[in-house]
């Protein structure tokens, strides 16, 4: 930390949730954590959301599962993880010794997969709140994503927040005609918060061998390509649901990012794909966001979220 | 530039000299000396791409040979072939640039405990770490054959070197320019007996890997391939570079992906589940990412 | 041009549409030809999209109008145009005089302007095709725009085909849940082909005025870095749709873009946000398409279709 | 490299020199022939950004001065401040580097028939084109005087080479620190009476241009504004850099948005329709792009 943190108020409250500072690292780029410690002191972070976690293991899909695009990456991992079982005996004791604040990811082919992991996770200790991403095929129609429809979403989340011991935020998608209607069914399901956004759909092709640079053929597009998508995503569920506390992501690279974030209507931010690249970016981030509070004179980091001039 | 240990070491690197290798390789030697202190032969560097933010990720290279000459800042070389944007980029790249790097990454290859014959078996560019190898398997006493394989003379990677640096080395070029007339497979199991080799270590195309394989299964010999994956972050956090791998207690349906990055890229060829390796990433179901 | 073109098929039809080559220039990107007459030879292109024409004159959107964002570009001109009499008195001779195909883009508040335009052009000399964009908001309700609602998008291009002398290609917005519904709708109401796909929304804020980069606070995201999400939705359509021919476009900077596209199920493309950077942009792009084509020893580009190896 | 007739001029230009200016401003000089002879005060030059795709568009810069000495490739001097990351990356140029030019583009100041006293007025960078304006005016006859404002001394852009280009050269700073304490619009009706001025040239910020217009209305005088406004491609293609004029009727309902880039950057200001210039982009509706 170079950055002067004096007279700063950096720690923020969703809705129950606290936050040292405003920056978590995203799920799926941090994977538990443990590949970061040689780089970073874990305990400096907001917080980690893990690698979305399953009833049981899953595998994952084949190789090739990454490929870069101008300004972003395409990636089709499959949602691979040993499962929650062993996360919790094999990983998060470690994770929480670390002393920064756990948020699980979750996911599932059906309502009851998400809640068998919910009820896993119940009363664990460390976890702080949970994640719940429902970009993900539903087993009773694999055509479409949870997140594509108000009512899978609305069953999801219903059967999660039943069982959960942690507060609920929905992970949302921006592949979608109305991004506010999926939230709203995710906010009358009894979600206590919302995570803005996911990956967008996307697919890219090696013209050199004519075949597509993943082995799914199409993937989730990240990086800052995305970020005005994301932006965007923010700005209409923040503007729809004021008092819903909202972690921003896609394509935050830069302490002015992160501020762009709040300013369009999130509390905390994750940063995903700059991991891969700096294993220390989100250090560096938090660095130049505090100085650009200092530079703009901003005590308290939950001001900005009221700050925007959009009349 | 955090200290990593037993991490990566990660921070800015100075171009110490670019070299045009032979028709289709370069050289890229930079001054490195925590990378260099610390690496061996089959680990790999991320090179981050200079000034061109919409070039993402880092681009993965084998360490191709080190420069420890006391009282002097440590060098790395890395050679490449061109394939797109970013190796372009870093062919163009003259001394005194400056260059992101994150390193040494990834499984080395292991030496045997005894002195024992060892065979190199490279292929096309795929041959970079092997010279590093083969000095350092001399050094621990170890006999060291090689057999370089390219389509071309022109695609056999710093030929000079690599009879300097081994006992004996037989060329293979796919059209006879150079040495035997066919790939390295074909020499393998006549080369193994004159050399008496008892380990082989290989890396190439996955084709190449799983010839190789093959033989030295049927000759009951140990096995080390160097894997290449593409890759997202070069130390386990993405999942991207999965190799299909036998579980300990090792049954055809008892396997699991493993990271390239982190627990290759030098794997026992006998833990690879070839059966599950595709030699083309043809599709299966489609992704969502995540 | 410097590629070699001997013995090269670059014609393409696209169901009864003749071009010369597959590189048209896109809607909005292009204006009505003239400012590119000083840099390149018009006739060399495979056609051009004119900027979208509307019934009556539009003013536009006040400034700002555009913002930069990593790999890519936001815009609210506002379909800015002296609407269809202006363009067929003023600048439609002057453009089919340049010996181009030219296919005219078209936009209305209701599908009653969709048709007006629509019938001015009735016969237009020198217009071969129509590309009707929908991804504007309907007056019936505004919070919506044509694209995002198939039986908006059936109203309209019901009533565009009927009065249409030229063929007609819907043009569709990715903000969608499944734009495969979409292009389904277009399909059932007689459109003869598909643009896939136009800008995403997206929004950007100046971090040190804490005001929106765009006067309209959102506005459509172009360039590469929407690339990979256009190859996907071309890729979508074009499997649900085999016999529709579909113009791509979406972030197409390189001769080896135009082979992506072209992979993933486009006849044609068009090069839009390019334009803007080179003015000789769809020259140079044509140029290695042409150099890529004899690389690959493809001789017709028709074939690229169906060369893609996705099983 | 098109010999683009009317248009401009597109193609790779060599930095002949990059020179650090007073506290804020830099300057950048160009090897572009093709650009120096046409070039007129008020037009503009847009650079590509070297290297970096992820910064996509081209940035306008007004040309600053233009050196046609015979027997020597013409050059053309822009000169900026840094706003964010394109001109950081334009001040790490330096000599030798190669930069994409297109220009020259817009419609340049233009000048009276007869020999006319005029009167320029520059704030902070906005000045750059009052230099090479001041030149050409002279050099058909013209008197030339010159108001140069700042916020602070460092703020005025090359005070000794405009005190040089014209008769009286009058300085203006916010804090006083040299010449007069205020802004330019404090002095303008004095140095207008003082040098019997008929014409003023003027730009920089729109609040000092609308002052400045308000002037010039007051006192009869035909008043010719250089505009900003930000731009996609420069030369009329996209419509984003809109400009509210009133149309040659001239009612206050009858205006349209003009391009900047083609239209401008210089506009007579009784043609802007200062009603509807925003100072502040306030949001309206929501925009869906096109
Ligand atoms: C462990 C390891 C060691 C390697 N060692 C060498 C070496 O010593 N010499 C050498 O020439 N090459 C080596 N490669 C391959 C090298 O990383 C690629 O050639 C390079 O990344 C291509 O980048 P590009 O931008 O030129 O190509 P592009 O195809 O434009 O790259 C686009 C993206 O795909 C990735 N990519 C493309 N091909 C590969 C590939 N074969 N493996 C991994 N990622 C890829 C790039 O990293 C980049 O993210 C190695 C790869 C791995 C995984
Ligand atoms: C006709 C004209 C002449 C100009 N002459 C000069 C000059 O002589 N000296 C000088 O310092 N500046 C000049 N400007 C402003 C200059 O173009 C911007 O400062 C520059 O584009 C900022 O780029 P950036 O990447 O540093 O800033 P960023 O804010 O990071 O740029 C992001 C995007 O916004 C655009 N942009 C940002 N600010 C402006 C602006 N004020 N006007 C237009 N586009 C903008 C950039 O071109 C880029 O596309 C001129 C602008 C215009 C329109
Ligand atoms: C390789 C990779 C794996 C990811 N895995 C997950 C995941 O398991 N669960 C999830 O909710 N999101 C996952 N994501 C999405 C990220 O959490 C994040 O929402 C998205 O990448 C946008 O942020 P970014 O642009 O900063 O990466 C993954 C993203 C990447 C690039
Ligand atoms: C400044 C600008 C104006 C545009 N105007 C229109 C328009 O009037 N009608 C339309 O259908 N598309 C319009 N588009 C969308 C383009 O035609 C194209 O579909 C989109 O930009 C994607 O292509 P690109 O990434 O190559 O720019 C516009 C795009 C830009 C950037
Ligand atoms: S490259 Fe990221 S885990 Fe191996
Ligand atoms: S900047 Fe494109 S029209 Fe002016």
């Amino acid at each position: 930390m170079t950055a002067d943190r004096r007279n700063l108020k950096l720690a923020v409250d969703l809705g129950g949730v606290k936050f040292p500072n405003p920056i978590l690292t995203a799920s799926g780029t941090f994977h538990y954590g443990r590949e970061f410690a040689p780089y970073l002191d874990l305990s400096k972070l907001g917080g980690v959301i893990v690698k979305s976690l399953s009833a049981k293991p899953w595998p994952g899909h084949p190789p090739p599962r990454g490929a870069e695009t101008p300004s972003g990456m395409l990636n089709a991992i499959g949602l691979q993880n040993p499962g929650v079982a062993a996360f919790c005996d094999h990983e998060l004791p470690w994770l929480v010794e670390q002393g920064v604040p756990v948020i699980a990811s979750i996911v599932g082919h059906s309502p009851e997969e998400y809640m068998k992991v919910a009820d896993r996770l119940r009363g664990a200790p460390g976890i702080v709140a949970m994640e719940v991403n429902i970009s993900c095929p539903n087993l009773e129609d694999p055509t479409k994503m949870f997140s594509s429809d108000p009512d899978a979403t609305g069953k999801v989340i219903r059967g999660v927040t039943r069982v959960a011991s942690q507060p609920v935020f929905t992970k949302l998608s921006p592949d979608v005609t109305n991004i506010v209607d999926i939230a709203r069914a995710a906010v009358r399901a009894g979600t206590h918060g919302l995570a803005v956004m996911n990956t967008a759909l996307g697919m890219a092709i090696d013209t050199e061998t004519f075949s597509p640079k993943l082995s799914t053929l199409t993937g989730g597009l990240s990086g800052p390509a995305i970020k005005p998508i994301a932006i965007r995503c923010v700005y209409q569920v923040s503007r729809a649901f004021p008092d819903v506390p909202i972690i921003g992501q896609g394509g935050i690279w830069t302490g002015e990012d992160v501020a762009e974030f709040l300013l369009a209507g999130a509390s905390a931010v994750a940063v995903g794909t700059a991991n891969f690249i700096e294993p220390t970016a989100s250090m560096r981030i938090l660095d130049e966001f505090i100085e650009y509070l200092n530079r703009k004179r901003i005590r308290d980091v939950s001001q900005l979220r009221r700050m925007m001039k959009d009349g | 530039m955090s200290p990593a240990n037993p991490g990566a070491w990660s921070g800015p690197a100075e171009v110490f000299a670019y070299r045009r290798l032979a028709e289709p390789y370069h050289s890229l030697t930079l001054v490195a000396p925590e990378v260099c202190s610390r690496a061996a032969p089959g680990q790999f560097i991320a090179l981050r791409m200079p000034d061109d933010r919409s070039l993402l990720l880092r681009r993965p290279f084998s360490i191709h040979r080190v420069d420890r000459r006391p009282g002097w800042a440590g060098t790395v070389e890395v050679v490449f072939d061109i394939r797109g944007r970013g190796t372009e980029v870093l062919s163009r790249l003259r001394q005194h640039a400056a260059l992101d790097v994150l390193g040494p990454l990834g499984r080395p290859f292991r030496y045997p405990k005894e002195p024992t014959n060892c065979l190199l078996v490279g292929g096309g560019i795929g041959a970079a770490p092997l010279l590093f190898l083969a000095e350092e398997l001399r050094g621990h006493g170890h006999r060291v054959d090689y057999i370089l394989g390219g389509r071309t003379q022109d695609h056999l990677l710093r030929p000079i070197e690599a009879k300097r640096a081994s006992l004996t080395v037989t060329f293979t070029t796919d059209d006879g320019s150079s040495g035997y007339r066919g790939v390295v497979t074909d020499v393998l199991a006549e080369r193994v007996r004159a050399t008496n080799a008892k380990v082989v270590y290989t890396c190439g195309p996955v084709a190449m890997l799983r010839a190789v394989a093959r033989v030295c299964a049927q000759m009951k010999l140990s096995c080390e391939v160097a894997w290449e994956e593409v890759m997202a972050c070069g130390f386990g956090a993405c999942l991207v570079c999965a190799v299909p791998v036998r579980l300990d207690r090792g049954g055809d349906d008892d396997w699991a992906w493993a990271r390239c990055c982190t627990e290759g890229p030098v794997f026992s060829a006998s833990r690879v589940h070839w059966e599950r390796v595709e030699e083309s990433g043809a599709p299966t179901t489609t992704g969502v990412g995540g």
